[in-house]
């Protein structure tokens, strides 16, 4: 129990950053998990390929929330090719908890809208 | 195959503990937790007798059915052929022509859309189905219309997670090629009148398609009462194993339909100017069959049927009222659908604003196994406003003291959510 | 599971004693006579450590896969989506994206057929396919045909049973939108040049669309470097259990070609107005999946690793061509197709005019299992104008002994009819 | 063995009886074992609802080809009611042999064409 829903999962649920939107974002998209109808909407600004600005909104459960919250809050100051080498590996880092197949979807979920968005990959991260 | 015979024929009226002896996994701990398998309704657990049929199966008699003459080959045949018998029994089949074997519902309501929609549809034609349909019985029907140019057109449902019949009887009417429908909803557990909505569109000469995946494994099934013209399950959710699946249809309708899939087994003769196709059942059976998964189903039904259907039934309906009234008593958790004396074995849920996911991964921590999701039904959750739930169900196997464990578990996941 | 590590590992090279012990079925006799099983090519035994995976795998992680969050469903999910990176690296599949679970090889080819052809096919159209087909790769195409208004040819076969390459040249032009073709002949056994056929298919713009079901259980399979745009097989016929298939598509072709069969799992959000579609592979699979035999296919496949692909294709070339130089001697006998240097593990044949489901009751009566019939491929035969042959075929637990005893059975035959 | 291809059967097959055509038959019938592609041509003349002739031609086994010469022995002098109730049970018993599910096909052949000629019964019977 401790283990999935540790404190920092669910402070980041509770009081998600970067949750919200952005005016004029260079980048912008949207996306569900179709195994659970989950969504979430991703927007970045964007300077000499840097990420300078970045804000999500969604809907679903705690992992996908905490995963979009700790997501954007690393963005900040990445490049886009860094975003392009992020992988699975790099959200299971982040959330720290261990996690099967199933519940790994809602985790990447918020990697793979950002990937789609930066660079049209319509994949989940592997 | 001397394990095929239940164990419980002594017993002149079984007992949960003693079917549960029966089920090898449920005897196993999850996060040190005896397991609480309260997810049949998505897929249901197997019988040692049905999982050591196949084992001998396999052992025994496996050879590729139908065209050979050996004796591995006709035994395999005369097995695949007795389930089918056994099948068309179970359901009250006329014919054993009546059976087609396909791999799951979903396959046998595609079947239905494809081969019976592409002769029988066109532009004005309308396609009747119902907002609380489980996607497989949505989405074959909106690809055909997308063929052929008819309409698709919903029936909603009541605040109460009912058809709404007043809006049905307009919906429904000369235009109305095919009437789809669930017996039994996947979501709200709402049970249709079957035989009622049949009659309603035979009425205005539609032809009725059943979506039995759920009333099947729960009640006792009677194609001719019913006078469905279509009716399709799945093995998986009725103690039988995956990788098969029935679509019963009426012999004449069959006998008009042209075939869905091309290959082994449903032709007649080929020629390379073209084919013709075989007689009933094996039309619509092409290729090499799920053999020992009709063995398996078999097996399973012999196992329904002695434990009885009524039985099964009248089991789960107590468990549901049981379930019913203790939900209630949780402060924030809303109940969809019916009251208990209108549903089938299965209570969906919201739960304060705790997401399903989280409430299932935290029951899953304490061995309780509900599903979360949309359960293949998003329309449902749209018409609620919500987009997703959490889902209890059960099934010959649950028992009262699992509703309590269930109930603790969310009483502990409302305790990790409460800020 | 355990059960998955057959007991091969410590010999370094496998003895086909040693492999006939895994095979329970094969250690029984029929009317008095040890079982000489000689049909593989309808449908190959099973190792235990398959029928044992499937077996553990109801008694203890049976759950509906994919949209489940309970230990069950997650580890059901594992085990399912396992079984498919063991299929993509047995054939070289450069993604997991591009392997879709069917029933069976016809279910494969009547998914590309139906859902790459209605996209893609229009009059004036080619579809390209073999004399030498399957009814597989023969109905679905015709279907299409029909459906579409493009126009089925077919590449005529030599008198040795090969393809006809002139005329292959002149029928494989700019007008032909996909060839499709075995790789091996399940009646004359020839082995076709799957990348040169491939290759010359691209040459004119056509997709290649290959039949597997003989090849993939008996020839090291590379998608890769045959290039091909879809390969489908059969569990069934490479020790895996009945219920599934597998249908490689090369991805950006299949992310392309619209949905086959509609319903769960397959969609990415259903709204009353109309659907969309998940990802790879999941967009091809509707409804429950064959589970069970996914994780009973890995483990066949792990079997055939363990074995060695290169040792069984060494293994059936031997018994095939000391079976050829046996069957030859026998006054009368005549088989159908190529040299033993270039076919795989099969003989079939006409002997005499004793009708070959006599051949096979005869032999039966002394253990010997053959198949006798037109195999599901018409065409072949009618181009040797006979409408049934005999077939005998081996496969990874056949000995040289069996072909004696195959032989010593043909005698017998002779005998019974010689009048 | 010797039960399968006891020597009637044999006998029945090598030297079969009615077999060949009529001239200007009052019914006329052809269909195939899909199973297999073995063929059954049968031809009667019929006066007042009985059967006068019977001949059939065809290629197969030595079951199929026996059961059609048996059964055309059988059929001349009976009505067209008593074709009606003739089922499976009766070939099997006119075979005399012990026989599978995949073999009764082979078996039936013949009696399944008499049915679908005479009464447009186009199953198999049972
Ligand atoms: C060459 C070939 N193609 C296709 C098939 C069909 O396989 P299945 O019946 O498993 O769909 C077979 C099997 O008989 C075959 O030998
Ligand atoms: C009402 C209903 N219809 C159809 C299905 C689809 O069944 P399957 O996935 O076995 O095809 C289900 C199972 O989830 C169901 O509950």
């Amino acid at each position: 129990m401790d283990d999935f829903y540790r404190e920092n999962i669910l402070d980041h649920y509770r009081y998600p950053r970067h949750k919200g939107h952005l005016e004029d974002p260079d980048i912008h998209y949207h996306d569900v998990n179709p195994f659970c109808g989950d969504e979430i909407t991703l927007e970045l600004k964007v300077e000499d390929d840097r990420i300078v600005e970045a804000a999500f909104d969604g809907k679903g459960c705690a992992i996908s929330q905490a995963s979009a919250s700790m997501l954007t809050e690393e963005l900040v100051g990445m490049t886009l090719e860094e975003v392009r080498q992020l992988n699975k590996d790099y959200i299971i880092d982040l959330l720290g908890i261990p996690i099967g197949p199933v519940r790994l979807k809602c985790a990447l979920l918020p990697l793979k809208v950002l990937k789609a968005g930066v660079w049209g990959l319509e994949e989940w991260p592997e | 195959m001397t394990a095929s015979t239940p164990t419980l024929q002594v017993a002149p009226m079984p007992t949960v503990a003693e079917i549960r002896k029966d089920f090898p996994i449920l005897q196993q701990e999850v996060h040190g937790h005896p397991l609480v398998y309260l997810d049949s309704t998505a897929s249901s657990q197997k019988p040692v007798q049905v999982i050591e049929a196949m084992d001998e199966y396999y052992r025994t008699i496996h050879a590729n059915v139908h065209r050979g003459v050996h004796t591995l080959s006709e035994a395999a045949t005369t097995a695949y052929e007795d389930a089918r018998l056994k099948v068309a029994r179970f359901i009250n089949a006329p014919s054993t022509k009546e059976i087609i074997f396909t791999r799951n519902t979903t396959e046998g309501l595609n079947l239905v859309a494809y081969s019976w929609g592409r002769a029988n549809l066109k532009p004005g034609d309308e396609v009747l189905i119902t907002e609380m349909e489980h996607h497989s019985n949505i989405v074959p029907w909106q690809l055909i219309c997308e063929i052929t140019g008819a309409t698709l057109r919903y029936v909603p449902i009541t605040p109460r997670g009912e058809l709404d019949y007043d809006a049905l009887s307009q919906l429904l009417n000369e235009k109305t090629k095919v009437f789809a429908f669930t017996a039994m909803s996947n979501v709200l557990g709402t049970i249709n009148p079957v035989a009622e909505l049949v009659a309603r569109a035979h009425a205005v000469g539609a032809i009725a398609v059943v979506d039995g995946a759920q009333s099947v494994p729960h009640l006792k099934t009677d194609v001719q009462a019913l006078d469905a013209d279509f009716l399709a399950f799945s093995s998986h959710k009725m103690l039988g194993p995956t990788g098969i699946g029935v679509l019963y249809g009426r012999k004449e309708i069959l006998q008009a339909m042209p075939p869905f899939l091309g290959g082994g087994d449903m032709i007649r003769e080929v020629k390379l100017s073209g084919s013709s196709w075989n007689d009933l059942p094996y039309k619509f059976e092409a290729g090499t069959p799920a053999i020992a998964e009709a063995v398996g189903l078999s097996v399973a039904i012999d196992y329904l049927n002695q434990v009885g259907m009524d039985w099964i039934t009248e089991h789960e309906r107590q468990i549901t009222a049981y379930a019913w009234e203790q939900l209630q008593q949780i402060e924030g958790l809303r109940i969809l659908g019916p009251d208990p004396e209108r549903r089938g074995g299965l209570l969906s849920f919201i739960f304060g604003d705790i997401h399903p996911h989280d409430i299932a991964s935290i029951l899953d921590m304490q061995g309780v196994a509900v599903r979360a999701g949309h359960h293949c039904a998003q329309p449902i959750h749209d018409h609620y406003g919500i987009s997703a739930s959490t889902r209890a169900s059960f099934y010959i196997y649950n028992s009262l003291d699992e509703v309590d464990r269930l109930v603790a578990a969310l009483h502990q996941a409302k305790d990790i959510f409460s800020f």
